[in-house]
């Protein structure tokens, strides 16, 4: 399989001379063209940072970073919908920047709003939506840029553990049915262990990769599952160790 | 409207003013008042009065300080007094001298020979209404040829400032303009225009208003002392123009200097001053005869200037220095 | 455990209409007629109280009638402008003249502030001097337009979009400015670039700011015209800005108050237009209290 | 497992250095120098182009120099202009008044801005009117600011506020418009109320809006300035306006194109201030690049 | 104990005429001093919005709420710190709309950066910050309001599960000094059951109270604990029932 993402030994500072932040510290990690990897790792190590440099949002301060596919999209941790758009507005934008005809794109945006759930709200305005409305919107949109190297930042934070469970078995049919590269940041162990090939441990700041951990449960996993939950006690131990540690 | 219209009792010594408000514009058509004030006349005169300077670029702002009580005697030209007299009914001012004389025509471009020549051509005057406009407008109706108040008819007449004009001229924008000096020498001067009418030519001894002195009717009637006083430094600026007058060139170029940082040029002023002629007589019948063409060319309201004038204490003035008094008659 | 209890749903929408009444702009709720009523009634005791003060003023003779005229003089001379066709001419010449020149401020201003604050040598080298240019009074253009134009119509439009179009590429950059970053963000993740990043993100996320711009350019606009009107004097129909100098050349104080009160109402009405948008968009963006 | 390798910190912040300057309006980095360098090089690029287009118009004989004179006449006489100290007296004349209007019309504009934002009635009776007063040309201000004030620096006052305070109203308004809600919300529930709401709240947040406001408002005050300094002239330090309108009264082209250069210099000075406004505030929401 | 909160009935329609939208249908809750009540219902069933009526933020349509408390904090689902205003800053304000004086303010807000573990943070501005690091500023500065009644909505959705436990455990604490009442929104069912004195499930739209459950565990609590488990067990299967049933 061909590598995809090639993080190489990258370092990542934020601001200048006394006031500045290492976010991330010589991190390196490989992703694999079709891989499902989740990251994790306590707030404020770099998760969202790390992302961000792979979507080429923000320069390296150091090392290099390698990534080889047409199309990379991006779904923040903040929904960050576009307020001048209607709900469907939004993701048909996404669609019309890739050059989809206007049928086509009312067409493809309903679908997409569909399987997040969200049929009937296609003309609503973004402020009219919960929280968790507003997240899948985002989803819909991030999904509807069919890029190839799809990277979400926290995409089920805000919804309840049903919702979630639905969109799990959702994105998992469309990674792999459109074979997508995906690097999913989540807090919730347990959805690392049912989404991922592997789950990457970050250090806290600045964050480095503590572990890589290989997930060999074969799909489809339930969340609920016996072995899920025991992959994700391990995890967590390992977390908590780290914690610990950086609390000491 | 308690005001009776009745002659100023001139009583000598009468009620004193702490401080007199003068009008004037950095203009050279001014220069009495130029002249006046640099040269301290006024001050002379006024004794303990004290004289406080207000200028003005145009008539109509201080026509509205006139109105307003800001100031209480203003140098002005004839049309903004006439059309002060006919909105405020013959309550707001006076005229109370004369100042200036003559100096203004027509100059146009070359190629432009005969009246009949400027059909179809845009001559710029200063100001819709103002005196220059409305001898334009007579002149031209004399000529058999018509324009209207929007700039349409045989003739294009285009009210513009006088930069404005000045301006387009030079860059051939219109073809001629009827102005005052010292735009006219200097359109003559430096644009190389022609002379094509001098309004000196168009009246009775070559004489009409340019300039004269305005006094509000209240402070008139409150301080006729005053007045007085004004009226003889001004008399005595005139007088010192007329004896001695490269001193006074110099002496209104300072002034203008002065208030408006920048002196006339030499040639400028020298020519100015040959087409004007500074008088203390309102050359009143210029008055009435302007008026009227300004209403035969529609451009006032039916007026009635009668006792627009009050000489009263100019001619107490001269005759005290066996000058001949003035009049205001109409013919 | 729903209670049965029925409750007064009109009674609680009728406390939140007032309650919107109050706090916001403009009530979303209510019929059509009393929205109207609301945003009527402020603006007609206001003019009732202005007329009223006046007269009272006039009343008082603090200053004779021939230098501030009472209402009735001044509604007297308004109502006679008002009947003569050639007043309308020069209203329609002057808002002809308005529009033409206000849109192509727009259009320059549009892109010259799209320009620089997309190219920082650009903004670093005439970012000052749209401000600079925006405080020159129009007179002082009047030369140049002279110059370049003569004494014809591009020579007024000339003064106008040089008065108006700096305004509104201001509003445009500082409204650029403050796009938020994350929209910026998005608007990459997103693959956009070049123009329609103007066109999908930056012209939409700027507009709150770039309509105050547009409502700037044209106080500018008009005023420059009002000046500009005097430069030239197209025969027929005499423009409101010629007409107002006149005015003001003739002492009428009651006809200068009458076209204060015509550039006054014109004013209001094109301010009126601007809102309109501004309260759509906001409304699209949900800003409006609910 | 981070591996051992050296990475070039240096170069990876040069380059992001670079991408700054192509990206933001003022590089973060690099010494103080560099970046002075950085926005004076295309200014004074700018300033040369221009310079040299008007000398080759100026050669080519377009028009005769009397109408277009020459650079070198103009910077001749600008020298001039510059070493005389009754030109100094008056642009400290001219600058006094046009700030101390300014701070006037700040003063006013916000009073009205912040209770025409908070009063729906007051808005709906006046809010458009501030737009139309703002549409109305100095020059007709004059006669009821001689009818007020006489012939003081108060009439001079008054038209520069008139002239101004409407802009920074109209900023105030368009920016409290667009605080967002959640703001709004936050500060409900922290307990704002009244004063409080607007010093912690509304103004803050509607910082970006007030500013480019206030540089508008700079814009129209120093143009009723100018118009208004022709109502009083004081003999002895002649004001610029004055000075500008003599100019061209005396048809000296070049002396029309000096003051054309001070007023720009002025008011790109000016907006040189408010731009390091500008740019604080940006930096303080974290809008600036990187 | 005597009651702090009293919905009756309560109903939220948002919009007029065809586009209205019930969010909430006669609910109705009471909640007594000193209690820790959760909220849990899927996305979009009115969660927030019930939290705003409370809050006194919106109007209701409907029924009667009553409130008997000094003072209401609402903890936001977006962090909404104010970006003029460092995160120290953002936390003094809330102390200082309250009159605290200037030098016990910076003190006071010190301690509870502290306690949301940012205590390096202070001076940054809240850009700098991590999505879950600008989550526990707005705790931060909710626990500033000093209220008698804190509502919080979905506090602690983007951090991960360690720093979740402190603050869990931080939460209680205060809570139980300084006899805080406490309305909480969350998707966590095992968080609901850690914290709650009752757990109470909204239907999805328009929101109804399904069940009202009493957690009755001795604190302290633990979320790993296998009383909690079995009890979010219990709690997520009558979820699950209900989405279901609505999904049919
Ligand atoms: N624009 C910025 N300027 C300065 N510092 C920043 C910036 N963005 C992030 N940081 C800092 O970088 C570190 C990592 O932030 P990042 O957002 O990557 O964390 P995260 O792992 O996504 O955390 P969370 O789980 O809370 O979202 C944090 O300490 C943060 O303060
Ligand atoms: N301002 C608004 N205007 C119109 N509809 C709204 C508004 N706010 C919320 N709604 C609607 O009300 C319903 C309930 O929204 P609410 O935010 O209370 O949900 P929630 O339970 O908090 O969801 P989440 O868990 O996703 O945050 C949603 O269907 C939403 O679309
Ligand atoms: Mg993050
Ligand atoms: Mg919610």
């Amino acid at each position: 399989m061909s590598t995809v993402v090639r993080i190489d030994d990258v370092t990542k500072k934020y601001g200048s001379g006394s006031n500045a932040l290492l976010a991330l510290d010589h991190v390196s990690l490989t992703v694999d063209k079709g891989e499902f990897v989740c990251l994790l790792g306590a707030s404020g190590c770099g998760k969202s940072t790390l992302l961000s440099l792979v979507a080429g949002l923000d320069r390296i301060s150091g090392g290099t970073l390698e990534i080889n596919g047409k199309h990379v999209a991006l779904m923040f941790q903040e929904a960050a919908l576009f307020p001048w758009l209607s709900v469907s507005g939004n993701v048909e934008l996404a669609l019309r920047l890739q050059g989809v005809g206007r049928a086509d794109r009312r067409k493809r945006a309903g679908e997409l709003l569909e399987i997040v759930r969200l049929g009937g709200f296609g003309g609503k305005r973004p402020h009219e939506l919960s929280g968790g409305m507003r997240q899948r919107v985002a989803l819909a949109r991030a999904l509807a840029q069919n890029a190839d190297i799809l990277l979400m930042d926290e995409p089920f934070g805000a919804l309840d553990a049903m919702t979630r469970d639905i969109l799990h078995d959702e994105l998992e049919r469309i990674w792999r049915e459109q074979e997508l590269t995906v690097l999913f940041v989540t807090h919730n162990v347990r959805e690392a262990v049912r989404l991922g090939d592997r789950v990457v441990l970050l250090s806290s700041r600045p964050g480095r990769v503590l572990e890589d951990f290989k997930i060999d449960h074969p799909r489809p996993r339930r969340i609920d599952s016996t072995e899920v939950a025991a992959q994700a006690a391990e995890i967590t131990d390992r977390l908590r160790a780290e914690v610990a540690r950086h609390a000491s | 409207g308690s005001d009776e219209e009745k002659p100023t009792a001139a009583g000598s010594g009468a009620a004193e003013a702490e401080t007199i408000r003068l009008g004037y514009f950095p203009n050279i058509t001014h220069a009495p008042a130029l002249v006046g004030v640099n040269k301290g006349f006024f001050a002379e005169t006024l004794g303990g009065t004290k004289l406080e300077e207000k200028t003005f670029n145009a008539g109509p702002a201080a026509i509205e300080a006139l109105f307003s009580g800001a100031i209480d005697a203003t140098y002005i030209g004839p049309n903004p007094a006439i059309n002060g007299w006919s909105e405020s009914k013959g309550q707001a001012l006076k005229i109370v001298a004369g100042s200036t004389s003559g100096g203004a025509g027509l100059v146009v471009k070359d190629g432009i020979n005969t009246p009949a020549d400027l059909k179809g051509k845009k001559i710029a005057t200063p100001q819709l209404g103002n005196t220059q406009d409305v001898a334009l407008r007579a002149w031209l109706k004399q000529n058999g040829l018509n324009a209207d108040k929007q700039g349409g008819g045989d003739v294009s007449v285009l009210p513009q400032d006088n930069a404005t004009a000045l301006q387009a001229f030079a860059q051939g924008a219109i073809d001629g303009a009827w102005v005052p000096e010292p735009n006219l020498s200097r359109l003559i001067l430096e644009s190389k225009g022609k002379l094509l009418v001098d309004e000196k030519t168009l009246w009775p001894n070559g004489e009409f208003v340019t300039t004269h002195l305005i006094v509000s009717q209240e402070f008139l009637k409150k301080y006729p002392g005053t007045v007085k006083k004004l009226i003889q430094g001004h008399v005595k600026s005139v007088k010192y123009i007329e004896t001695n007058n490269a001193e006074a060139q110099t002496a209104a170029n300072a002034q203008i200097e002065k208030l408006s940082g920048k002196a006339l040029k030499p040639e400028i002023l020298a020519a100015a001053f040959k087409n004007l002629k500074f008088t203390y007589n309102p050359i009143a019948s210029s008055l009435y005869t302007s008026a009227k063409n300004a209403e035969s060319v529609d451009l006032l309201d039916p007026v009635d200037l009668k006792g627009i004038y009050d000489l009263t204490i100019l001619n107490e003035v001269l005759t005290a220095e066996g000058q001949a008094a003035v009049s205001d008659a109409a013919a | 455990m729903p209670a049965e209890v029925i409750t007064d749903d009109k009674t609680a929408d009728e406390v939140s209409g007032l309650d919107a009444l109050e706090l916001a702009p403009r009530p979303d709720r209510g019929d059509r007629g009393r929205r109207i009523w609301n945003s009527a009634w402020p603006k007609l005791l206001a003019v009732a109280i202005a007329i009223a003060a006046w007269q009272l003023v006039v009343l008082s003779e603090w200053k004779p009638t021939y230098v501030l005229p009472g209402p009735v003089d001044v509604f007297a001379d308004l109502k006679e402008l008002a009947t003569t066709p050639d007043f309308w001419d020069g209203v329609r010449l002057t808002l002809t003249r308005a529009f033409t020149g206000f849109l192509l401020a727009v259009a320059i201003g549009t892109v010259i502030g799209a320009a620089v604050s997309r190219f920082a040598p650009l903004r670093a080298a005439i970012g000052s001097l749209i401000t600079g240019l925006q405080t020159m009074p129009s007179i002082m253009w009047f030369p140049l337009a002279i110059l370049l134009f003569q004494l014809s119509e591009s020579a007024i439009m000339f003064v106008v979009v040089i008065g108006a179009a700096p305004s509104v590429a201001n509003g445009l950059i500082s409204g650029i400015d403050y796009v938020p970053r994350t929209w910026l963000r998005v608007g990459q993740v997103l693959g956009m670039k070049g123009l329609s990043k103007y066109r999908h993100l930056i012209l939409p996320a700027s507009l709150p700011s770039f309509i105050s711009g547009l409502k700037q350019g044209w106080a500018f606009s008009w005023r420059s015209l009002m000046a500009g009107e005097l430069l030239v004097i197209v025969p027929g129909a005499l423009s409101v800005g010629a007409r107002m100098q006149n005015a003001r050349d003739l002492h009428e104080a009651s006809l200068v108050i009458s076209y204060i009160i015509v550039v006054l109402i014109i004013g209001i009405l094109i301010d009126i237009l601007f809102n309109t948008a501004d309260n759509a968009l906001r409304k699209r963006w949900g800003l409006t209290g609910n």
